[in-house]
């Protein structure tokens, strides 16, 4: 025993021991110069659809530097950053690590469905305004009586009934195929897509899941070809369905309409499908002009991914949160009480939004797209 | 169970003949493919008996053990065991009904220590379960050291010091002392018959007396246990065996004492070249 | 012990004793205090220190075995003072972390990595049987206690118990399948099974797609929920306090188990199998016996703690039970030491922790998976705690009988 | 009956992919012994490199067209051998005398390692790329039955790449070496031969196969993505075993069938495209569980 007291070794132990202690209660704020209000964002930075989230992520970061830049607010404005890697569990992870700060006045959050109906109970718990500018299924708002939940953009099924309008009502296209990837985005997209041809007196003749990856659609769309529909219905995103179209050309289906809903309103559809994408119909999330202010600004930003179709979205999510928190201040409570007014209203980059009940945008900027010389345009009749 | 009521039945019924014969080996065979490795041999192993199998290189004599404990399935003929038929069981099941054996080239549990592996030689004697690993400390604790005794028991036959190594992994054991805890593991089973392949394989002249005088300890310790023992330093065979059977080519050439196999003209044929 | 009745003697191992108790007391607080500041570390800033000098003094120390078999005598003499106090220090946690249930998160998630890491060293570590449908089993229990809660309002501990059975009978379907492949078919055919069971519950109807189920309810007992926030003394803790102290319970369970299993005959048989199939079986030890054992133990242990997740969540989809999250069980088990229970407890705390705290690096959280599992195979392939030799000296057996 | 036909062309195309993969899968492991489970992963990076040959020598603007495609292949084909060779280094050649699990791990390990390298160090690798290069769009059609330009080319090129590869194992002195070492690593070792340098070429020639492999799936299916060899390993590999490993026409007959498979499911098995791995795999386990030596593979005695 009492060799032990005897080494140096031992009082260099005790030493390091006392001073981590030390160092550890010291309180060594290094002060901030400035108050900071925190607002969270949440959307999948990694796994499958990274890229989409990057976008969003740029664009709310421009809103933000915009803001600090104003000049309007006594305090800085800071955009925390988290990553669901499109995963609940990480999502629901991710929203605790947040609400866990205080500052965090609001959050925006979530791409994929899942992750938000996983998460929405925290921000009810935590009693934090969480807005989605970019989730599509109807649950995340309508499934539950949560007043901090809103979401900007239009849901499914209000993408379907304004597509079918189109396509079933007015150009006529009654036999239908439909093929779709078996995410729960696709299921709801081919679920809502179905009883709403069916209202309208339209035929399916084929459903095909495909799951999310799939590169090779020959199989069903020799398939299909023997069933001779009129139109091809898309529920998925746009690398199946760039190389679902590409295959279609292959096999000779060109005569076919291909139509689909926002999962595949991005560029990279037409760059990989290339000219085989013309003709290629979707109902699109709203779409700016080059010169439009955003669009001027995010380039001039000088992010280098592309702000993707949630960009908007995101951009304006954010700047409700601003307008908030000049109308009522970086508080948690008032922000959520701000945003569940009926009255309330937000002219931004999307248009008007206008959110019912359940927190749900009725407006949402919905466009009909059609694929013209590889890029999407605006339908015009 | 049943099969050991069956054999303890057997036993009843016609005790005298089996008695005489434990092993019982019935033109076995065995090709590879189109190989023939082992071709009709005939061969028996009375109770008590220590019997030496010799051959060169290549003579099927490893071939033929991996038939006994069931490794390989012969492709014709019937072995015994104790009057009972033992062709076709796996070798887990006949271990279980009393056959032991150690390996050519060592087949240690490696990274576990001298104890354990002579305790997982104890296996066909313990019943254990999961569920009374999980939750019957007593008896598990109880159980094993019973066991641990018996182990201690058994490594102290070759010698105090393999006791001191119990607690070390056997990997960075001697060589000899390797052979010795394989022996002890196989022991441990407390087999009727015992099949050592070459045990001493990798010793030196000394080790080898060592384990010459290893073999007849184990012999007075237990006295109804029978050996087979495959062997190319024909000191140990000479020293320990009281029959000599010589394979060559696959094929069983000679049955009987070292003396007259040593001047019988086919096993040194066989042999040729090497000193017998 | 021979000579236990002089009074200096006496005195002598009295004050022996309390030496090694306060040896105990504080190498468990240092432990325990690096660990609480290593969970509540923002980014880089002072309180590193704190791990770098006992680090650093760690390794320094180990020039001086003395100490450190001192350190080490302490905790085997007096081992179960020093389970008991590192179980008190473990039950005060929620108090610490009152104000951040991120932080309890965290230690949640760490004690379902736990346990469900132990399951997978019973296959792993002990019977040496690569299994990458880990996840698979895990996601069996899940959704076995979720479905069976969401669609017939079974309660959790009905649930539980039910997840139990359905991943044993699912770990003895793909143990039974997989008895005659070893090595590199068996990975392959492990493979394959986590590769379908996610497509199945990710396009089956009843599973709820990959849209998952949601609004799984929370646990109780009697009127008492686990939603509410748990009041002890006065103080109140937030909900995620209930989940940690049922999950500590467990874990501290699953931990005895496998401590048990590990020191018995089917431990000794799991190590049988994994060293030679052969010898073993020319033992008459039944393989296929020891390898549906390990499958379904090991299956047990990740179902228990899948329906936990699934509770705690209160969602759960088929991405939680990918390929990757197999390859993170992998790690764990890797990290901490294969077939040593303290290693795989370890290797699960740093391996919950650190991607918690490297979020900002989130994207490379994989590719910091791959490589730990390299450097370790190259640097230590014997983990952080390497495997032990089983010592007996507690049974107390008599060493010179002949 | 044209669907029938139809569906066999594509389930071939998917085959041969396939088959490619499994040959390197059989190639390592009749040498090395070992089955490198990065494998796939290595023809994939392939595809990436070739993309990123192709950016650089475009941007150059030197050469013409057909020449950069020409160099593309070759460039691709040689790096992602000599990438493939580094792994051998690293992840392989410490672990030769340890136990077969910890191999596996590692190059399971380095398989991760690989694909989350892609995501992140490659411009924007998380999301899907288009690969640039394809094959013309030419096609005949006979009653329904369509076959393209880019079949035929699948196949003829496939034909070259075993051509060339039995040739070199056959006809060469290294190949001898090769095949010596895969009957038998102590009596080559005894015999002189330099096991490092075997393994080297072994791991080089299996990559090459392997990027040819990644990059005629690009070109076919206009797409690569980060995890695309996470599936084609546990597929090829499932190809692998299935011929019996080993055995590289094992490998090709066993993906052929795992294709033709897979695209049935597709076209045959009602709502049956989401589970067409599934019923892959089924016949994988099968096979395992009835012929564990896989269609042409020997049976192993073990040695004891």
């Amino acid at each position: 025993m009492k060799s032990i007291f005897k080494n140096k070794i031992y009082l260099v132990l005790v030493f390091s021991l006392i001073l981590a202690f030390v160092l550890c209660q010291t309180n060594l704020v290094w002060a901030d110069a400035k108050k900071v209000v925190k607002i969270g964002f949440i959307d999948p930075l990694t796994g499958p659809t990274a890229a989409i989230g990057i976008g969003a992520k740029n664009s709310a970061e421009l809103a933000v530097q915009q803001a600090n830049a104003s000049g309007e607010f006594t305090y800085e404005i800071q955009l925390v950053a988290e990553d669901d890697a499109s995963d609940p569990a990480t999502g629901v992870a991710a929203a605790l690590k947040l609400c866990s700060d205080s500052d965090v006045v609001a959050v925006i959050s979530h791409f994929n469905s899942p992750v938000a109906l996983a998460t929405v109970h925290t921000f009810h718990r935590f009693g934090v305004a969480q807005i989605m500018p970019s989730s599509i299924h109807p649950d995340v708002t309508r499934g539950n009586d949560y007043k901090e939940v809103s979401r900007i953009c239009a849901d499914n099924i209000a993408e379907h009934n304004f597509g079918v309008d189109l396509v079933v009502d007015k150009l006529g296209y009654k036999k239908w195929s439909s093929i779709y990837d078996t995410s729960s985005y696709g299921d709801n997209c081919n679920n809502n897509f179905k009883k709403i041809l069916e209202e309208r007196g339209g035929v399916l003749l084929s459903e095909d899941g495909i799951s999310v990856g799939t590169k090779d659609f020959r199989p069903i769309l020799n398939k299909i070809k023997e069933l001779k529909p009129e139109a091809i219905y898309f529920g998925g995103l746009t690398t199946e369905a760039a190389l679902c179209k590409r295959q279609m050309h292959e096999l000779g289906m060109d005569d076919i309409v291909f139509f689909g809903v926002t999962g595949l309103d991005s560029e990279t559809f037409n760059e990989i499908a290339g000219p085989t994408a013309e003709g290629t119909i979707i109902v699109g999330k709203l779409a700016l002009g080059e010169d439009s202010d955003f669009v001027k600004a995010y380039k001039a930003a000088g992010f280098s991914e592309p702000y993707e179709a949630t960009g908007p979205y995101a951009y304006d999510a954010i700047g409700i949160i601003l307008e908030a928190l000049k109308k009522v201040g970086p508080d948690r409570k008032a922000i959520v009480d701000y945003i569940a007014d009926p009255d309330f209203e937000y002219h931004g980059v999307i248009g008007l939004t206008k959110l019912d009940e359940d927190g749900q945008s009725v407006t949402g900027g919905l466009t009909l797209k059609v694929s013209r010389n590889g890029k999407w345009v605006p339908w015009s009749e | 169970m049943s099969a050991y009521r069956k054999r303890l039945d057997l036993w009843k019924g016609d005790g005298k003949l089996h008695q005489m014969e434990i092993l019982k080996i019935e033109k076995v065979g065995i090709n590879f493919g189109g190989l023939v490795a082992l071709k009709g041999i005939n061969f028996f192993v009375k109770e008590g008996e220590i019997v030496g199998l010799i051959g060169p290189n290549g003579s099927g004599k490893t071939t033929f053990f991996n038939l006994i404990t069931g490794i390989y399935q012969p492709t014709s003929g019937n072995m015994f065991f104790n009057g009972e038929k033992i062709t076709g069981l796996s070798p887990c099941e006949i271990n279980e009904r009393g056959i032991a054996r150690t390996f050519q080239n060592t087949r240690l549990f490696w990274s576990l220590s001298t104890l354990d592996n002579v305790l997982l030689g104890m296996h066909r004697w313990e019943s254990y379960s999961w569920f009374v690993s999980m939750f019957g400390r007593n008896y598990t604790e109880k159980k094993l050291r019973e066991n641990i005794e018996e182990s201690i028991t058994l490594l102290n036959y070759f010698s105090k010091e393999l006791v001191d190594k119990m607690y070390q992994k056997v990997k960075d054991l001697s060589q000899a002392d390797k052979k010795r805890v394989e022996i002890c593991r196989a022991l441990a089973s407390r087999p009727k018959l015992l099949l050592l392949d070459e045990p001493s394989a990798g010793m030196n002249p000394e080790e080898t007396t060592e384990l010459m005088d290893d073999i007849r300890k184990i012999k007075i310790k237990k006295p109804d246990l029978n050996i087979i023992l495959i062997e190319h330093d024909m000191r140990v065979i000479k020293g320990s065996t009281q029959r000599v059977i010589v394979f060559n080519h696959g094929i069983k050439i000679f049955d009987g004492t070292f003396e007259k196999a040593s001047n019988n003209k086919e096993v040194i044929e066989a042999y040729l070249g090497g000193e017998i | 012990m021979d000579n236990p009745d002089t009074r200096s003697n006496y005195s002598q191992r009295l004050y022996k004793k309390i030496g090694y108790f306060l040896i105990i007391i504080v190498t468990e607080v240092i432990i325990f205090y690096m660990f609480i500041n290593f969970l509540s570390l923002k980014g880089i800033d002072y309180k590193l220190f704190l791990f770098v000098l006992p680090i650093i003094a760690f390794f320094v120390l180990q020039r001086y075995q003395k100490i450190i078999n001192f350190v080490k005598e302490s905790h085997s003499q007096c081992n179960s003072f020093s389970i008991i106090f590192m179980i008190l220090l473990l039950i005060f946690i929620p108090f610490l972390f009152k104000d951040n249930p991120y932080l309890l998160h965290i230690c949640i998630m760490c004690g379902l990595y736990l346990i469900t890491a132990l399951g997978l060293n019973i296959q792993l570590g002990s019977t040496g049987m690569v299994n990458f449908a880990f996840a698979a089993f895990f996601g069996v229990g899940a959704y076995t206690s979720a479905l069976l809660a969401v669609n017939f309002h079974f309660s959790f501990w009905l649930g539980i118990l039910a997840a139990i059975i359905i991943s044993a009978l699912f770990g003895l379907l793909i143990g039974s399948l997989t008895l005659k492949s070893t090595g590199f078919y068996y990975a392959l055919v492990t493979m394959a099974f986590q590769i379908i069971f996610h497509l199945l519950v990710n396009n089956l109807r009843f599973t709820g797609g990959s849209g998952g189920i949601s609004n799984i309810p929370f646990p109780t007992i009697g009127k008492y929920s686990f939603s509410s926030s748990l009041n002890i003394f006065g103080i109140n803790l937030p909900y995620q306090a209930n989940y940690y102290y049922l999950v500590l319970a467990i874990a501290l369970f699953s931990l005895y188990l496998a401590k048990r299993l590990y020191n018995s005959r089917t431990g000794l048989v799991w190590n049988a199998i994994r060293e030679d199939e052969i010898a073993a079986k020319c033992q008459g030890i039944s393989v296929n016996k020891g390898k549906l054992e390990a499958s379904a133990i090991g299956a047990i242990f990740g179902g228990m703690a899948g329906a936990i997740y699934a509770h705690y969540i209160s969602f759960i989809s088929p991405e939680s039970f990918t390929f990757h999250f197999s390859v993170v069980l992998i790690c764990i088990v890797i990290l901490g030491g294969l077939d040593n229970i303290l290693g795989v407890a370890i290797g699960a705390v740093l391996l919950t922790v650190i991607p918690e705290k490297i979020r900002f690096f989130a994207e490379a959280r994989m590719l910091f998976y791959g490589i730990i599992i390299i450097a370790v195979l190259i640097f230590k392939p014997q983990g952080l705690v390497p495997e032990r030799i089983r010592k007996y000296n507690f049974l107390n057996f008599k060493k010179d009988s002949i | 009956m044209v669907l029938v036909i139809n569906q066999v062309i594509t389930g071939l195309m998917l085959g041969i992919m396939y088959a490619l993969i499994a040959s390197g899968f059989s190639l390592l492991f009749g040498v090395l012994n070992v089955v490198q489970f990065a494998h796939a992963d290595v023809c994939f990076l392939g595809a990436f490199v070739s993309m990123a040959v192709m950016t650089f020598l475009s941007k150059i603007e030197f050469f013409p067209t057909w020449l950069v495609i020409f160099f593309t292949i070759i460039f691709a084909v040689i790096i992602t051998g000599i990438i493939g060779t580094i792994i051998e280094k690293i992840c392989v050649k410490p672990f030769r005398k340890s136990p077969g699990l910890i191999i596996l791990l590692s190059t399971v390990a380095v398989g991760f390692i690989i694909r989350e390298g892609i995501k992140i160090f490659y411009p924007s690798g998380a999301s899907p790329k288009f690969f640039p290069l394809s094959f013309p769009q030419w096609a005949f059609s006979m009653g329904g039955v369509t076959i393209r330009f880019s079949n035929i080319m699948i196949i003829i090129i496939a034909g070259i790449i075993y051509f060339l590869l039995s040739l070199f194992i056959n006809k060469t002195k290294i190949g001898l070496q090769i095949r010596a070492t895969s009957q038998n690593v102590e009596a080559a070792q005894v015999l002189g031969i330099d096991l490092d340098k075997i393994f080297m070429i072994t791991f080089f020639l299996a990559s090459t196969i392997g990027a040819v492999a990644g990059i005629l799936n690009g070109m076919y299916y206009n797409i690569v993505k980060f995890d695309m060899g996470l599936m084609g390993g546990i597929i090829g590999f499932s190809a692998a075993v299935m011929g019996g490993l080993g055995n590289i026409y094992g490998a090709i007959i066993g993906g052929l069938i795992l294709g033709i498979v897979e695209s049935f499911t597709m076209a045959f098995v009602p709502g049956g495209s989401p589970y067409k791995e599934i019923f892959a795999f089924i016949v994988v386990v099968l096979f395992l569980l009835f012929k564990p030596s896989g269609i042409l593979g020997k049976k192993v005695i073990e040695k004891v």
